[in-house]
């Protein structure tokens, strides 16, 4: 049994507790060590992830406990891309925030937390128990509300409040459904759950699913829910920023959602439209209302809200097109958004601010910073090249091909705007010409991490190329098609 | 004492009656003691219930809990003068709703009371004495069987002291 | 049936604290009613009529304590749910205080800086 | 809890009733496995006679016998110490494997790991609510004319000054 799965938990949580013993005071050790142990398990992630592609899954039993005693671990194609995705990004953040958070008090907690936020998200990709997923689900927010609040501002402290009541709602519904699943299955195992799911009544189907559909759905930010999403993003620290808006409500929203739409509830096909109708609602609305923020961090948080949306349109239109699409979304969104964050991160940490209208011709004091800024704008418009144009388009097509003509105008329109917002603020921020600038190019520890992303986003097109998507993308959306829970045998692939 | 269904009804109603009350009281030190007495009459429940490990936390952690909150009441704030409004009625009918369809349908949802199907915990209380030599199941469970989730449920233990103590710190940045 | 719809009412109860009322103290006081809710949601699926605790003692036979004992694995999930609720309002309360010393309040609908 | 403390009588009584409340705890911690109880449990009843201390004596006292750093280190040690032994289990089969030997039923040295998980996480609880509640009243808004300031004190004495 192949232990690898298990080691990004294990690192990050051994990682948190001996940074909260011993470096409680020393700044630069702690940073050193919180990159050192984002790096092991970054490898590690790796290295399970290629043994995933070649050999289809791993499951791993905690305690060596079978089914149905323990609690059983799976990792596969799906989860392994989420999985690395989580890792490696927070292994570009890391770098950055040991230059970034100089300007903050206690920083070794920001560490201790950053690194338990990242053990909670780890924790919900390798889980296949509901009980599971909820703890580190819990895990993973109650340390996103800290690290939102870490300046202590009294903003800051504003939207962690409001962040965490939206979240614990949203946490309560998620409880109660797994109260109801034990009380008629008595199972928290999910293959063994689904294996019972033909003898429940639709109405109580119904009930689980609509609690854990909204529980989950607020934490992905669909529109009725997403209240919390520009506060919260806008106001947390650079790093935390981009891992939150980058990773993090895709691990602990969208993933859970692509797993009870495409993997639990088969049964129930009519999901797919409440995630058509919750989508298409936030592309427009995340995209309007980012057209007139006047403050660039909260025009990138709605952002998020409208390019989530077309995660959830992908998974609402389902099919290979659908589920490709969702994937490669995910995947390039996720690099520039986390790009995005820290380049207006670097910014602040030169200028001292995030307001639009006092940012102005940075192209001619930080040319590094501008042009990694302007590639993480171009590749969430969706311009050729990139990542997010190929996703779109596929979106679009699945959109068309399914007999959703609507929607994928919708989706048309909605890049337009995208397209507008950021060239709008590309012509003020980034190239507008100054009088006599000064140059101040941010710290080299900052451009570092922000040129990696930039190139990844760049190249992040590469997935579609034939030969590759055969090894990667397509085995995890063979995942999404025709994939269920209910197909695992325990005892095989030890 | 044996449990039947008149006791367990009146001790939930007179938790549920200590919930609304303090909910809807005025004052806040009111409030936060009457809920105290939910949480003590809880633990009553519980031991009642067959559950003496989670009585025993409860007691503990309501106290806990019950003098964090008396001690975050300032003396500026004792009472709650805001109003709920429409955007309370509103909820209220939502609430009622769900209730409804809960009580139309609820034979279909839950099972009827004290008729369990126990079939992860049948495993669990064959094994534990057998397997682990451990008398007491539910900290076998806990420590055992499902030590990953205790791992977890530690971490977030862990996660809001730490963030206790973050948010109380003096200032936030170097430079004000 | 009826023990299933007074917790639904508490767990509302709970609910309607958390989105209507606008006092911290008041949504914290929520939040812990809820987490009872829950918590007496699961121990109620567990229990069975005339069952005993899930702990063996010398004088029982392994026989009559399978048939009689509940269920221990909504205890445990309990015991995680109660630690839980209580991070939330250890966390809770220090972010009060801390709302408190900047807006010098604890009305959520005076703490209103962040719009649009 | 700002005060110094409350009346001869609560002082003399919390003095006697302590130690039986640390020894309760103890209790629950070590026999966890045999009779109800277990980490939680006995961490949380540890902490309440702490807390007890803290609003019988007021924070001078408590914070002499328990300084809040030491509380803080052995929080992260005892999470530590329950991690590694769940790592030990990599020795044998898998992450959280019960590898020690399980011994007797009844007997206090018996079901191998759990008995340790049970200090440790009894530790973990009642240092870490210890410095939860201690922060937390340590916390003291002060009112000036620019508003209000967040202060720590550590003893009673600061807050009188």
């Amino acid at each position: 049994m192949s232990h690898l799965i298990i080691l990004p938990v294990a690192i990050y949580l051994g990682a948190a507790f001996l940074i909260a013993l011993l470096y409680k005071k020393d700044e630069k050790l702690a940073g050193v060590a919180a990159i050192s142990f984002v790096l092991l398990s970054a490898i590690a992630s790796i290295i399970s992830g290629i043994d995933v592609f070649t050999n289809g899954k791993i499951l791993y039993f905690a305690g060596g406990w079978e089914r149905p005693l323990g609690i059983v671990l799976m990792l596969d194609p799906l989860s392994s891309i989420f999985h690395i995705m989580t890792n490696i990004i927070a292994f570009f953040v890391i770098l950055y925030s040991t230059v970034y958070m100089k300007k903050y008090t206690w920083t070794p907690y920001f560490y201790t937390l950053f690194m338990i936020m990242l053990a909670g998200m780890n924790g919900i990709l390798i889980s296949m128990d509901i009980f599971n997923i909820y703890v580190f689900f819990e895990v993973a927010s109650i340390a996103s509300f800290i690290l939102v609040a870490f300046g202590l501002r009294a903003e800051e402290l504003e939207a962690s409040m409001k962040y965490t009541v939206m979240s614990f709602i949203a946490s309560t519904m998620i409880l109660f459904a797994i109260a109801l699943i034990y009380g008629f299955t008595g199972t928290l195992n999910i293959p063994a759950f689904m294996s019972e799911t033909s003898g429940l009544s639709p109405v109580h189907l119904w009930f689980i699913a609509g609690l854990l559909f909204s529980g989950f759905a607020l934490k992905t930010a669909l529109v009725p829910f997403h209240t919390w999403l520009p506060d919260a993003h806008s106001m947390a620290p650079a790093p935390v920023s981009a891992i939150l808006s980058g990773m993090f409500i895709k691990v602990v929203g969208l993933y859970v959602l692509i797993r009870i739409t495409a993997n639990i509830f088969i049964v129930l096909p009519q999901i797919r439209i409440l995630l058509l109708l919750f989508g298409a609602l936030s592309m427009v609305f995340g995209g309007l209302m980012a057209y007139g923020q006047k403050n660039i961090k909260r025009l990138y948080a709605y952002s998020t809200i409208s390019q989530v949306g077309y995660c959830a349109v992908g998974l609402g239109i389902g099919g290979y097109l659908g589920s490709l699409g969702v994937l490669m979304h995910f995947i390039a969104h996720a690099l520039s958004k986390s790009l995005l964050f820290l380049n207006i991160g670097a910014i602040e940490y030169i200028n001292g601010t995030t307001e639009a209208e006092q940012l102005q011709g940075l192209n001619d004091s930080m040319p590094a910073t501008t042009l990694f800024g302007s590639t993480g704008m171009l590749g969430i418009a969706g311009v050729p090249p990139m990542g997010n144009f190929w996703s779109k388009l596929i979106i679009i097509i699945a959109a068309v091909k399914a007999g959703y003509t609507g929607i994928a105008v919708l989706c048309i329109i909605v890049a337009v705007i995208t397209l507008g917002y950021f060239l709008k603020l590309q012509r003020t921020v980034y190239y507008k010409k100054v009088e006599n600038p000064v140059k101040k190019e941010a710290p080299k520890m900052l451009l570092f991490p922000m040129g990696c992303l930039a190139l990844l986003v760049f190249i992040s097109g590469i997935l579609l190329v034939p030969g590759i998507k055969d090894k990667t993308l397509d085995k995890a959306v063979s995942v999404m098609e025709n994939f269920s829970y209910m197909d695992i045998k325990i005892g095989e692939n030890r | 004492m044996t449990l039947n269904l008149p006791l367990l009804v009146v001790l939930m109603l007179l938790m549920t009656g200590g919930c609304v009350i303090s909910i809807t009281a005025r004052s806040l030190t009111s409030s936060v003691v009457s809920m105290g007495t939910a949480g003590l009459i809880l633990s009553i429940l519980f031991l009642l219930l067959g559950a003496p490990d989670i009585a025993i936390v409860q007691v503990f952690v309501e106290i806990v809990a019950l003098i964090v909150l008396l001690s975050t009441i300032r003396r500026e704030t004792r009472a709650d003068m805001s109003s709920s409004g429409l955007y309370g009625v509103l909820t209220l009918i939502i609430f009622a709703l769900f209730l409804f369809v809960f009580m139309l349908h609820g034979s279909e949802i839950v099972r009827p009371f004290g008729q369990p199907v126990i079939k992860m915990g049948a495993e669990y209380i064959k094994a534990s004495p057998v397997l682990l030599k451990a008398p007491n199941t539910v900290t076998a469970t806990v420590l055992d069987f499902r030590g990953y989730d205790t791992l977890g449920e530690a971490t977030v233990i862990f996660t809001a002291i730490a963030g206790v103590i973050v948010l109380l710190r003096i200032k936030g940045r170097k430079d004000e | 049936m009826i023990v299933y719809i007074i917790v639904a009412l508490m767990f509302f109860t709970g609910l309607y604290g958390i989105i209507a009322k606008k006092n911290i103290i008041k949504i914290i006081v929520g939040i812990n009613i809820v987490g009872y809710a829950s918590n007496l949601l699961f121990i109620l699926l567990g229990y069975k009529w005339g069952g005993i605790a899930p702990i063996i003692t010398e004088d029982m036979t392994a026989v009559y304590f399978i048939e009689k004992a509940v269920d221990p694995l909504p205890q445990a999930l309990v015991l995680t749910s109660i630690v839980i609720d209580l991070a939330f309002v250890a966390f809770l309360a220090a972010l009060a205080i801390r709302l408190f010393e900047r807006y010098g309040t604890f009305d959520m609908d005076k703490i209103r800086r962040l719009k649009g | 809890m700002n005060d110094k403390g409350m009346s001869e009588i609560v002082k003399g009584i919390s003095r006697i009733v302590f130690p039986f409340i640390l020894l309760y705890g103890l209790s629950l911690i070590l026999y966890g496995h045999i009779t109800p109880g277990g980490g939680f449990s006995g961490g949380v009843v540890i902490t309440g006679g702490f807390v007890l201390l803290l609003l019988a004596f007021g924070k001078g006292y408590v914070f002499r016998i328990l300084p809040v750093n030491i509380a803080k280190a052995l929080d992260s040690a005892g999470a530590l110490g329950f991690l590694a032994i769940a790592l030990l289990g990599f020795l044998s089969s898998s992450f959280f494997y019960n590898l020690l030997p399980k011994g007797y039923i009844f007997h206090l040295w018996s079901a191998g790991t759990i008995i340790l998980s049970n200090i440790m996480i009894g530790l973990k609880i009642a240092s870490g609510l210890f410095v939860a509640i201690a922060v937390l009243s340590m916390a003291r808004l002060i009112h000036t004319k620019e508003g209000i300031k967040y202060k720590q004190s550590r003893t009673t004495e600061e807050e009188d000054q």
